[in-house]
C-alpha cells in the first residue's frame, strides 16, 4: 500500500479532528463532498459539528476563522485553490498576520491552499502565492515537497499559534506517493538535502524539488553531482542548511515555480550572497516561471514553468559548461 | 438552445475521451435563461459578460461556435490563442467579455464599460448584462459591484441563476433569505423573479428587464429558479442532488419544455424541430473539426508579453 | 455618555496641542446609539468589536477609560503598548476586539467567535456584536460576513450607524436603496430603525435586538439614523455638511436630548447631572495624567516579535 | 514659489483632464471634498463628470476602472491609503494584470496608491505595497522619489496601454518642494544618479532615496563618496544604470522601505550578482524595513524603517570600517 500527497493531507486532518476538540474546517464543498481534491472526504460524516460548508466568501472565510482562532479553536480553512485567496488577501495580511504583534493574542490558523500548476489549470487555478505571504510579517509558510512533510507540516501548523500559510502542491497531490509516512518528521524552520552532491546547489522547495531531482539525475550521467536542497518552509527559511550546501559546492541556483520578480528565489539568493558570498565560485543563478500568467495550453504552461530541460540547461551554464 | 445543448454534449464527449485538457463546464438545463438573455440583448451596442453556464446566452448573443471549439481544444487561432482555456473566453473589444475565474469579478467591470460609455456620451440605448449563480452572490464582489451599479443607477442587467447549488453546496448553506430576490430592494434596484425552466416565462421577464435598463429604470435583478442538469463540470456527477429536488418542478428541462411551448404556440412543428437538431449537429460538427484542424501554440514561437508597452522586455 | 463625551472632548484638545501624533476619530452625536448597544451587552460573556464612533459604547461595556488615553498617548503600558494606536485598540481575551482599519473586517470575525463558542457548547446566552457606518456597509466584507452569519444564524447583533456622510462622501454617493435596514430581508436577517438622537429609544430597540439575538432568533441589524456632530477626525471640519441636514431633527444632539429625556423622567436632576459631568472630567482628566507619565515604547527594549513562536528569530 | 510632490500629482491631473477627453478620475472623497491628501482639490468643480466619488469598495472601483478601460476611457483610481489595495488585490492582479495577455485588449489604468510611513499612521496607513504588484505579471510599478518624477510618471502612466500601479510616497507629499517642475522627464525604465560617488552603491527608491542622500551626506564628512541611485520604478528595473553604477564603485546597499522577505531588495541584489558578480568588491548588503507591521508609535516607527543613521552604519559595514 502507499500513501500519497493528498492522502498525507487527509490523514492528519483526520487524525487532528480525532485528537483535538479544538480543531474544525471550514471550506467550500469540504463537508458531503469531501472537498475539491478529496482532501476532507468522509471527515463530515464523522464530525458533522467540526467540518462545515462555506459559502463563497473567501474574506468572510478567513475572518470568521480568526474570530474562532482568538477564541480557543484551531481552524483549518481550506481554499478551494490558492488563487482565489487573493479575496482573503487583506483578512490573511491585515488581520491575521497582525494580530499578534498588535495584541499580544496569538491566531492559532491554517489556511490550506492549494498552489500551483496542473496542465490545462490556466492563470486562475494553477498559481503560486508564497512570495505574497512570505512578504508580510506575521505568517509562517510551509511549502512541503514530500508526502511525509504534508503529514507533519499540516499538523505542526495546527499546534503552532501563529496563522500558517501551508501551500500544497496540486501537481503532488496523486503523482507524489511513498510508501508509508515517515513516523518522525523533520523540524520546521530546517531545510533538507534532498539530494547529496558536490559540483552545484539547487535551491528550491514544492513540487520543482522533484524537477530539480530529474534535472540531477540526467546531469549525473555525465558525472556531475548536484545537491538538491529542500527549503520546505519558505518563512521561516533555513539559510544555515542552505550556506552549508553553497561551502560544499561553490555554486547556487535558486529554482522556483513563481513568477520572477521578487520571491523566494529573489530572497534566498539575496541571503546567500550577504552571508555567504565568498563561498561562491561563480555567480548565483535563478530559475523561475515567465513573467505572464500562466497560460492554458498545456504546450505553453509547460514551457512556462522550470523543467528539468530548462533546469537542467541553467545548471550547465552554471558549471560553466 | 438546441445548438448549444448540441455543442455542450459535444464539449463532453471530447472531454471524456480525453480531446479536452482541463476542465469542461456546461449549462444544462438552464439555457432558456441564458438564451434569454442573449437574444434580448443588441448585438451592434450592448455588453455581455457570461459566466460558466451562458453557452446558450453566448450563442444566442452571437458568439461564433468556432470560438468556444477553438478555446476548449486549444487551438492557437481561438480568441485566447491557447493562453485561457474553456468557458474564460471572450472578445472585449466587441464587448463579449472574457471572464476570470474569481466569481462576481464581472459586475463591477460592466458598470465600468457603462461608466465609460456615459462619460464619452454613447450611454443612450445600452444595457450591459452578466450572469452569476447562487453561490456567486455571497461574494463581496457580487455585493460591490451591485452597489456600484445602483448608485450609478447604470442600465444593467444582472441574471442570477438560482441553481440550487454551487458546486456540491446547497442554498441552505450559502444564503439565508427565501430568494435572492430580496436582495433587489436592498440594493434600491429593480428585482424580478421567474421559473427559468419555462422558455416563455424567462424571454418575458428577461426581455422586460432589459427593456427597463434600456429606458433608464437603473439595474435590474432578475433571478431565475432552476435546477443545473448536469455536474458541476464534467468531471462531477452531481450525485449531491437529492432525487426530491430532481425530480421537482425545478429539475424540469427547459429544452424539452421549450420545444413543447414553441410546438404548442405552432411556431414549428416536430419535422422543423429535427430539423433544428441535425443542422445543429452538422455545424457543432464543423466548429469542432475545424478547431482540431488548428495549430496548437507554440511556446517558441509565443511572444510570451504580459505588456502591450514595448519597453517592458519579455 | 457624558464621560464618553467628555473624554473625547479632551482628546480633541490634546490633539489639536499637538500632543497626540496619527489622527483622532469622535462619536460626537453618535453617543446614545453606541453606549445602548455597550449597555445592553452582558460585560462578562458578549463580544464586542467596536468601530471608530465608539467610545460611548467601549466604556459602557466597560472598557477602562486609561485604555484609551494610554493607546492615544502612546503608553508602552497600554493594551497596544504604542504598537497601534488612537480607535484600534482593543483586549481580545476579553472579548473586546481590537479593530483593523480595513472597515467591515469585523463583522466575519465576531461571527467566528461565535462559531467557535458553538463548537465548543458555550454558545447558550452569549451574543456578538460590531457596528459599521453607512460607509462600511458598501464592502465586501461587510457583505461576506453578514450572510455568513446569516448561514450560520448566529446570535450576533449589527449596529449600522447611518450618520448620513462616510467622510464626505454622501449617502446619494454610498447606496441606493431608500434605508440601509432594507438590507436585512436580502440577508435573511432581522432588521430595525432606530432614531438615533433619541436615547430611550435607542436603548429600548438595541435592547430589544440584543435580547432577540440572545433568545436564539438570529442576526439581527440596527439601523440608526443620525448626523455625525463632528469632523471625520479631528483634522476634518466636516464643512461638506449642509446647514439644511445639520439643522435637521438628524443633527440633534443624542446627549443634550438624553439628559432631557432623563431629567423629565425624574431620573436624576440638573444637580446630579452637575456632579456627572464634573466626576467624568476628573476621572478623563486622571486617566489622561496617568497615560502622560508612563514610559513611552523604547525600541531598543521591544522584542519585535510578530511571531508567537520561539522557532521564529526576529 | 515652489513645488510639492502632491502638488505635481495634483498639477498632472488637471493636466490631464484638461488635455484629455478620455480620463476621468474615481475614488473615495475625490470630488466636492478633494480627496483625503486634497490629490483633486477642486478637480470635480471644473470636471463634474470626470471626477467622480465612489463608495467604499475597492474591489468595485479596480473592476470598473477595468470596464472602463477597455472602453476607451483612461481612469486613475485614487485609493484613500495603499494599504487598502488589499482589498482591490484580486482585480488587480487577476483582472488588470492579466487581461491583455490573455485577450489582446489592453487595460489602460492608473491606480493611484498613497504608500509608506509618517509617524502616527500605524499598522494600516502606512504599508509599502510594490512587492505585491512587481510580483504579478501584467502591471508597470511606478515609485517617484521627486516633484518632477511624480509629476511626469502619472502623465505617462496614463498615457501607457498597461495598468499602472503608481505609488506616491505620502512622506514626500508636503515635505517635498522644488522651484519648478523639470519640463523633461527621464523616459520610464531608466534609472537616476542621484548623486554620484565612488566607493559604494546604494539602490533605492521611493522616501528611502532621501535617507539615502542624508546618509551620504554624512559619510562624505569623513570623505567617502557615496553613489545613490534612484531606481524611479520598481517594474520596469533599470538593471543597466545599477549594474554600471556598481561597476564603478564595486559595493551594493539595496535600500527599501518595505517589509524585508523578499521585494525590491532582494530583486535587485539577485540580479546583480546575476549580471555582475564580478564586479563585486563586497558581499552585497540589503536594508529594508522590520518583519513586524508597521508600529504607531513614532519612536518604534523611527526603528521600524530604514534611517539616516542605520542607512549609514550599513554603509560603514559595506565600507569595511
Ligand atoms: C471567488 C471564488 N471562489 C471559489 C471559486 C470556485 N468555484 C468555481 S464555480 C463555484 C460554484 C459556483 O456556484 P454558483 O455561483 O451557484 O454557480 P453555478 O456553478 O451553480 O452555476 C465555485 C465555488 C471561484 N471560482 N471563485
Ligand atoms: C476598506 C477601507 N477603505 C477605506 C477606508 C478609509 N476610511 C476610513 S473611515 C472612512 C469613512 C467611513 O464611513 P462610515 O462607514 O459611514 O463611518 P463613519 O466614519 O461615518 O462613522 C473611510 C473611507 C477604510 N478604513 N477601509
Ligand atoms: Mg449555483
Ligand atoms: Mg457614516
Amino acid at each position: 500500500m502507499s500513501v500519497t500527497y493528498i492522502d498525507a493531507i487527509h490523514q492528519a486532518q483526520l487524525e487532528l479532528l480525532r485528537e483535538r476538540d479544538d480543531v474544525f474546517l471550514y471550506g467550500q464543498d469540504i463537508g458531503a463532498f469531501g472537498g475539491a481534491f478529496k482532501a476532507t472526504k468522509g471527515l463530515q460524516e464523522e464530525f458533522p459539528e467540526r467540518v462545515l460548508d462555506s459559502p463563497i466568501s473567501e474574506d468572510a472565510m478567513v475572518g470568521m476563522a480568526i474570530g474562532a482562532a482568538i477564541s480557543g479553536m484551531r481552524p483549518i480553512v481550506e481554499m478551494q485553490f490558492a488563487d482565489f485567496s487573493s479575496i482573503a488577501f487583506n483578512q490573511i495580511v491585515n488581520h491575521a498576520g497582525t494580530h499578534f504583534y498588535r495584541t499580544g493574542v496569538p491566531v492559532p490558523l491554517t489556511v490550506r491552499l492549494p498552489c500551483g500548476g496542473t496542465p490545462g489549470s490556466g492563470p486562475f487555478h494553477s498559481q503560486m502565492v508564497e512570495t505574497l505571504y512570505g512578504h508580510y510579517p506575521g505568517l509562517l509558510v510551509m511549502t512541503p515537497a514530500t508526502v511525509s512533510d504534508a503529514y507533519h507540516f499540516l499538523k505542526e501548523s495546527v499546534s503552532l499559534d501563529d496563522p500558517v500559510i501551508f501551500c500544497e502542491h496540486k501537481f503532488l497531490y496523486r503523482w507524489l506517493k511513498t510508501a508509508a509516512i515517515d513516523p518522525e518528521g523533520l523540524p520546521l524552520g530546517v531545510a533538507r538535502i534532498t539530494r547529496p552532491g558536490k559540483h552545484a546547489t539547487v535551491v528550491t522547495y514544492s513540487a520543482m524539488v522533484h524537477e530539480a531531482v530529474r534535472a540531477a539525475d540526467r546531469l549525473s550521467e555525465e558525472g556531475w553531482e548536484i545537491e538538491v536542497v529542500d527549503l520546505r518552509s519558505i518563512k521561516p527559511l533555513d539559510l544555515d542548511t542552505v550556506i552549508a550546501s553553497v561551502a560544499r559546492t561553490g555554486r547556487l541556483l535558486a529554482l522556483g515555480e513563481a513568477f520572477p520578480w521578487g520571491g523566494v528565489t529573489a530572497e534566498v539568493v539575496s541571503r546567500v550572497v550577504a552571508e555567504g558570498f565568498h563561498l561562491l565560485d561563480a555567480p548565483p543563478m535563478r530559475l523561475n516561471a515567465k513573467d505572464t500568467p500562466i497560460p492554458y495550453h498545456p504546450d505553453l504552461w509547460a514551457s512556462h514553468r522550470p523543467t528539468p530541460e530548462s533546469i537542467t540547461q541553467s545548471l550547465r551554464q552554471l558549471l560553466n559548461l | 438552445m438546441i445548438l448549444s445543448r448540441t455543442l455542450e454534449s459535444k464539449l463532453s464527449s471530447l472531454y471524456k475521451a480525453g480531446k479536452i485538457v482541463g476542465g469542461v463546464y456546461l449549462g444544462t438545463g438552464q439555457e432558456a435563461f441564458s438564451a434569454s438573455l442573449g437574444c434580448s440583448l443588441k448585438q451592434d451596442r450592448d455588453i455581455f459578460a457570461p459566466l460558466i453556464r451562458d453557452q446558450a446566452g453566448r450563442t444566442a448573443f452571437g458568439e461564433p461556435l468556432i470560438e468556444a471549439t477553438q478555446t476548449y481544444l486549444g487551438s492557437a487561432l481561438g480568441p485566447m490563442k491557447g493562453r485561457d482555456g474553456n468557458i474564460h473566453r471572450g472578445r472585449p473589444a466587441e464587448r463579449r467579455l472574457a471572464m476570470i475565474s474569481h466569481l462576481g469579478a464581472s459586475v463591477s467591470v460592466v458598470a465600468g464599460m457603462l461608466v465609460a460609455r456615459r462619460i464619452k456620451g454613447e450611454l443612450d440605448g445600452v444595457v450591459g448584462a452578466t450572469s452569476v449563480g447562487d453561490g456567486a452572490t455571497s461574494t463581496g464582489a457580487f455585493h460591490e459591484g451591485m452597489n456600484l451599479a445602483a448608485v450609478e443607477r447604470l442600465p444593467m442587467v444582472v441574471l442570477v441563476a438560482d441553481n440550487q447549488f454551487a458546486y456540491s453546496t446547497p442554498r441552505s448553506r450559502q444564503f439565508a433569505c427565501k430568494s435572492l430576490v430580496d436582495r433587489a430592494k436592498g440594493y434600491g434596484v429593480a428585482g424580478t423573479e421567474v421559473d427559468a425552466t419555462d422558455l416563455l416565462a424567462c424571454l418575458e421577464t428577461v426581455l422586460a428587464a432589459v427593456e427597463a435598463a434600456r429606458r433608464g429604470e437603473g439595474p435590474q435583478i432578475v433571478v431565475g429558479k432552476l435546477l443545473r442538469l448536469c455536474g458541476h463540470g464534467e468531471h462531477d456527477d452531481g450525485s449531491y442532488v437529492p432525487d426530491k429536488v430532481r425530480s421537482s418542478d425545478l429539475g424540469r428541462d427547459c429544452l424539452e419544455r421549450g420545444i413543447e411551448q414553441v410546438v404548442s404556440l405552432g411556431l414549428a412543428g416536430a419535422q422543423e424541430i429535427e430539423q433544428w437538431r441535425e443542422e445543429a449537429a452538422s455545424e457543432v460538427q464543423a466548429a469542432v473539426a475545424q478547431a482540431q484542424t488548428e495549430p496548437r501554440p507554440d511556446p517558441y514561437r509565443d511572444n510570451w508579453r504580459a505588456y502591450s508597452w514595448e519597453g517592458m522586455e519579455p
